[in-house]
């Protein structure tokens, strides 16, 4: 974690913004209400930007308009009823959202998955990456006013889907993983067109990368926009590649043991340190391409034999607590369970979702910008509602 | 499926050696904390600690000062209200043969048992923290009192607290002293109550308990809406 | 619409029988002039809508665009103006009636004045001014007007936001506009745009004295004036990378926030009519306008294809704009001044002189 | 427009004006959950494209937009907004509901903080089912709107009652009423 210049800078310019705000501030204002439903909050995000002049001097968001209660309704549901409900957490990479629940139900009913069963989990939690990143990196360009990159994301995206749907059932929200394994094993022939489709994945990086990574108003538009020191973005609990883009070279797929088979692949976590918008769209795009390399050498080395462990005969799951997080698209996604000993299910399911603080860092490194570099943040940060409301 | 014997008592019996570098991060802790540091579990490949939450506010500021754990990852709370009747009206039919089974989804005491760490107080607050250095993490619990569950706020810590300390306020209605602002995060203002209490009854299902197994049941009226969309207006 | 069509009824009035048709008595040409601006304006903005704005739009990003509303979809913004006519028109509580209702009458009357000096033949050009291009340059900023009459009289943050935005915009785009012109007014000789286009005809350039090219248009030796044209034509229309005042991203829909109905309709009007107005006066300007080299200068067939050449070099011109704003992603307000004042500007100063001494020299 | 308030048009110009609504559908470029993506995936998705059909996604603004498509949950904290933004838009107006969180609550059926149904707080011309549709549902559900608005009475749609609320008709939409302007 090496602390760059225009990291400092950014901290400096916080600070004195701060200043501002609570000694000098008594300018004639306008308050400015962005959201819910406004074209640049994907969704229904609520931002509410004092204003003098272009510049904001303070922003408070606002969220909750999409809070659905997830915490309480698993506490009213089966393990196998739960993985149902937090596939809809961050809609982009659904099957993100049910690996590591259900890695931590297995926890607590003390069984593990056949290998090829973790492997299958790996392969979908890449493509789901995919699925997700790829809209990020054309949405992007929307927001500063290119509008045709994101229709190449939404074309090429969609294969993924088709082959998330091919091996899930589900286009959107699989449901595809079981307590000790996996719902199906794989169609026949899925592996082959898999690696067909991430060849087009690349290409589309590339493609990305030439309309709007090498255009000079993107470049001045995300250069220097946003920067994020690491450690106040370790204090706000920054994680995935907003965090990286600032340099802290953390990568919870790399750096914890998982059951999963990330350990067995060769792929790297790349970092930038710059820590600003462009470092996090560029740490994105070089992320979709590693999931590529790895969704490619997980087709190579997958395992046969079953796709589902024996499971003790037993209703109840046994007491205790496990936390389990994962490497989501979006950054760090946990679930801290609670069993009871009953025979229903979660006593209490925490869900640390990567985008709630991800976004809460917003009111600290708004201050100061001017209103088409709130747009430009918002969409840098990359959150998605259903991840920050739960 | 059915042969599986119940073998948790095997592995039960075999616990893995203690994690030094957590066992002396523990000892660290308590040289700084000393008696107020209750408790610590140290399995699974995790760490988690119970403090009085008197020390709540002094374990974070420790915690990123001297250990370098800079990355905050959330905080929130935990109701151990042993509400059986509640659940078991949220069960229905679901589970028959664990009726059979006799001993009971609830617990004797008027908390659930059996946590990791837990305490004798029904609110618990709970919160992770993490050293991208080293690559570790710790739970940190503290028990509040079930009157007043108030507790010292992280705000001057972890800025990323403020949102998870609104969101344990709302959820629970936890007091963090110190915080500026605790205000609805998620809930309209004119909200009653606090959803994440075991006490807290949701009220679509008070009203219409879920039905279960509904393949069991017959289909009812498929003749009539049948009938009835046959006589709609073309 | 009723209001528009006033003025052709009247005209149509004080015409004399239809069986004495002679076309060159005062009202019979007065009744075509109004006639074909009043058909062009609406017909160059579904043009263009429907040619680039739906269609290339839409397979540049792998997409067909409307198929169903006639054969390609080609009435598609014909349905879209008849609907938008029956759309409930909305007053917002807070609005300044009146200025909320004028705004796009004087949007959309700035676009019908820049057609009344565009020639598209010999003869065949509305009012031939001899300060045409210096008419339609000041007609052009009209329009900033009643777009800041809407953003204000929305009473609408975003609406006033975009609407300063625009002002600011234009003002600093205007000037490296027509200094950009300067350089072909001098070159000509002329402001008159008929005389531009009799200009171009007649140019030559003679590459060191060794051969002489005929009838080159300003496009090659006015390159830059070309570029910087085009650049402050792309922010005068309010395009991408310069779309500020209507960023849909961050102001909504900027200073058209909260029109709705026909009103909304004359903005798209607007929006897309004085696309199709810059377009023709940018070909006009650079392009040798309605000549094409071979053509007889005054006869009356120039009169039929040179409007037919015009359009060609319009839609060029148009697709061009077109093709930069599905593509670029929009600057930010304070980069485009700064663009404007640091580096259009002096560009367009030193153009100007190297045009004046070169003039001299040669 | 005198004689469109009146709601006393010949039957061709009805005809006309129907048709011309009904191929141009601009539909409002909001999101909720995650049945936003799959709109999306309609409006944007070269395999969907939903601009064929004349719907165009154009207009960021409520007073521009012909259609409003709810996609996805609806909180209770986020209802007063929908009720605005659904009046907000100029008559005649479309709402689609899209989802089964919109439709009924979905799989919040049980949650604190979810609006079973949007149409508790607007009138909703088509529903379309599904835990998110499918880009065809979404577009089936449009095509049948469009039918809708092609075989519309103006007279009854003009005179400023609310339609009565029919039942299910034979091509499995339901007819919604509600308060116009």
């Amino acid at each position: 974690m090496t602390v760059t210049e225009p990291q400092q800078l950014a901290y400096i310019a916080g600070q004195a913004a701060e200043a501002r705000l609570r000694f000098e501030l008594e300018t004639e204002g306008m308050t400015l209400n962005i959201g819910p439903q406004h074209p640049a909050t994907h969704g229904t995000l609520r931002i509410i930007v004092r204003l003098d002049g272009e510049q904001v001097v303070w922003a408070d968001p606002s969220c909750g308009y999409m809070h659905r209660g997830y915490e309480k309704l698993a506490e009213v549901r089966k393990y196998q009823q739960v993985t149902t409900l937090v596939n809809r957490i961050d809609w982009l990479s659904s099957f993100c959202n049910e690996v590591p629940f259900i890695l931590a139900a297995e926890q607590l009913y003390e069984v593990e998955a056949p290998p090829r069963a973790q492997w299958i989990r790996t392969l979908l939690f890449e493509m789901g990456r995919i699925a997700n990143i790829t809209l990020f990196l054309g949405e992007m360009g929307v927001q500063l006013g290119a509008i045709t990159p994101v229709f190449y994301a939404f074309r090429d995206r969609e294969h993924v889907l088709n082959l998330i749907e091919a091996a899930t059932g589900g286009r959107f929200h699989p449901n595809y993983d079981r307590v000790g394994g996996l719902k199906d094993d794989l169609p026949k022939g899925w592996v082959e067109e898999t690696k067909a489709v991430m060849d087009k994945v690349r290409e589309f990086c590339d493609q990305m990368e030439d309309l709007l990574l090498g255009n000079e108003i993107f470049e001045r538009r995300m250069r220097g926009i946003g920067v994020i020191p690491a450690r106040v973005g370790l204090g706000y609990g920054l994680s995935g590649a907003n965090i990286r883009a600032s340099g802290v070279d953390w990568d919870i797929r790399r750096d914890e043991p998982s059951v999963l088979a990330w350990k067995d692949c060769d792929w790297k976590v790349w970092t930038h340190t710059d820590g600003d918008s462009f470092a996090r769209y560029w740490v994105r795009l070089q992320e979709t391409r590693e999931a590529a390399k790895l969704v490619d050498q997980l087709c190579d080395g997958l395992p046969s034999g079953p796709i589902m462990a024996k499971m003790p005969a037993r209703l109840r799951v046994p007491k205790g607590e496990a936390w389990v997080h994962t490497e989501n698209p979006l950054g760090e996604m946990g679930y801290y369970v609670v069993s009871d000993g009953g025979p229903s299910g979660p006593f209490r399911c925490k869900i640390r979702s990567a985008s709630f603080n991800n976004i809460s860092i917003l009111p600290w490194i708004l201050r100061g910008v001017y209103v088409p570099d709130v747009i430009t943040i918002l969409s840098s940060l990359y959150f998605i509602l259903g991840d920050i409301d739960r | 499926m059915s042969d599986a014997p119940t073998d948790d008592q095997t592995e039960d019996a075999a616990p893995p050696p203690p994690d030094p570098e957590r066992e002396e991060l523990v000892a660290a802790l308590r040289r700084d904390l000393g008696d107020w540091l209750i408790e610590h579990v140290n399995a699974n490949g995790d760490l988690w600690v119970r403090v009085d939450r008197k020390a709540w506010l002094k374990a974070g500021e420790v915690l990123r000062e001297k250990h370098g754990f800079d990355y905050f990852c959330f905080l929130s709370g935990i109701d151990w209200l042993n509400n059986a009747e509640l659940v078991q009206r949220y069960e229905q039919v679901w589970d028959p043969d664990a009726e059979a089974a006799g001993d009971g989804a609830a617990d004797e005491g008027p908390y659930v048992g059996g946590r990791v760490a837990g305490g004798d107080t029904r609110f618990q607050v709970f919160a992770r923290v993490y050293n991208v250095q080293r690559k570790l993490g710790i739970t940190l619990k503290a028990d509040l009192d079930d009157a007043n569950p108030s507790v010292d706020s992280w705000v001057t810590v972890y800025r990323g607290a403020d949102w998870h300390e609104r969101e344990a306020w709302e959820m629970y209605g936890f007091e963090f002293a110190g915080h500026p602002g605790l205000r609805h995060i998620y809930l309209p203002v004119e909200f009653e109550g606090f959803p994440l209490r075991k006490d807290f009854a949701l009220l679509a299902r008070v009203v219409k308990p879920w039905p279960g197994l509904v393949d069991k049941e017959p289909v009812p009226g498929e003749d009539e809406e049948e009938g009835a969309e046959e006589a709609a207006p073309a | 619409m009723s209001a528009l069509l006033a003025p052709a009824l009247a005209a149509l009035a004080v015409l004399p029988p239809v069986a004495a048709v002679d076309v060159t008595t005062y009202g019979w040409v007065t009744a075509l002039k109004v006639a074909i601006v009043l058909g062009v304006i609406p017909a160059g903005a579904l043009i263009l809508g429907y040619v680039f704005l739906l269609k290339m739009m839409s397979h540049m990003q792998s997409r067909l665009g409307p198929m169903e509303a006639g054969p390609h979809g080609v009435l598609q913004l014909v349905a879209d103006g008849v609907k938008f006519l029956q759309k409930e028109d909305i007053f917002p509580s807070r609005a300044d009636r009146r200025v909320f209702a004028a705004a796009p009458l004087v949007v959309l009357m700035s676009t019908f004045l820049l057609y009344v000096v565009i020639p598209a033949g010999p003869r065949a050009v509305v009012e031939d001014l001899d300060t045409g291009i210096f008419f339609a340059l000041a007609v052009s900023s009209i329009s900033v007007i009643g777009v800041l009459m809407a953003g204000w009289a929305s009473a609408n943050k975003y609406a006033l936001i975009g609407a300063l935005r625009a002002a600011g915009q234009l003002i600093a785009y205007e000037l490296p506009m027509v200094l950009a012109v300067v350089g072909v007014v001098i070159q000509a000789g002329t402001m008159s745009l008929s005389g531009i286009v009799v200009a171009q005809a007649n140019y030559e350039v003679s590459v060191f004295g060794l051969f002489e090219i005929p009838k080159v248009p300003y496009v090659f030796p006015q390159i830059v004036g070309f570029l910087l044209f085009m650049i402050a034509a792309q922010a005068e229309l309010s395009q991408a990378p310069f779309d500020m005042p209507v960023a849909e991203s961050e102001l909504v829909a900027g200073y058209m926030t909260e029109y709705s109905g026909f009103r909304f309709l004359f903005f798209f009007m607007g929006e897309f009519g004085s696309a199709f107005a810059l377009a023709a006066i940018a070909a006009t300007l650079f392009l040798g306008g309605w000549y094409v080299p071979g053509m007889s200068m005054d006869a009356v067939a120039s009169d039929i294809i040179g409007p037919l050449v015009l359009g060609g070099k319009i839609m060029l011109v148009a697709f061009f704009i077109f093709w930069v704003r599905f593509t670029y992603p929009r600057l930010r307000e304070d980069q485009l001044q700064s663009m404007a004042w640091k580096v259009l500007i002096p560009i367009s100063l030193v153009n100007i002189a190297v045009t004046g001494v070169a003039k001299v020299v040669f | 427009m005198g004689l469109v308030e009146k709601g006393w048009l010949p039957k061709p110009l009805t005809k006309v004006l129907n048709s011309a609504r009904r191929y141009s559908v601009w539909i409002y470029q909001w999101g909720l959950a995650c049945c936003a993506i799959e709109m999306g995936s309609a409006l944007a998705s070269p395999r969907y494209d939903v601009m064929r059909l004349g719907v165009i996604p154009f207009p960021a603004s409520p007073r521009q937009a012909d259609l409003l498509v709810v996609s996805g949950t609806l909180t209770d904290k986020l209802a007063p907004s929908l009720r605005r933004l659904y009046e907000q838009m100029p008559d005649p107006k479309y709402v689609i509901s899209m989802g089964s969180c919109a439709n009924c609550g979905g799989p919040y059926w049980d949650s604190y903080s979810v609006t079973k149904g949007c149409d508790q707080i607007v009138p909703v011309d088509v529903y379309v089912p599904g835990c998110p549709p499918r880009p065809e549902a979404l577009l089936e559900g449009i095509v049948l709107l469009q039918q809708r608005i092609g075989d519309e009475d103006m007279a009854e749609r003009w005179k400023g009652e609310p339609p009565v609320v029919a039942g299910p008709t034979n091509s499995g939409v339901v007819v919604g009423g509600g308060p116009i302007a």
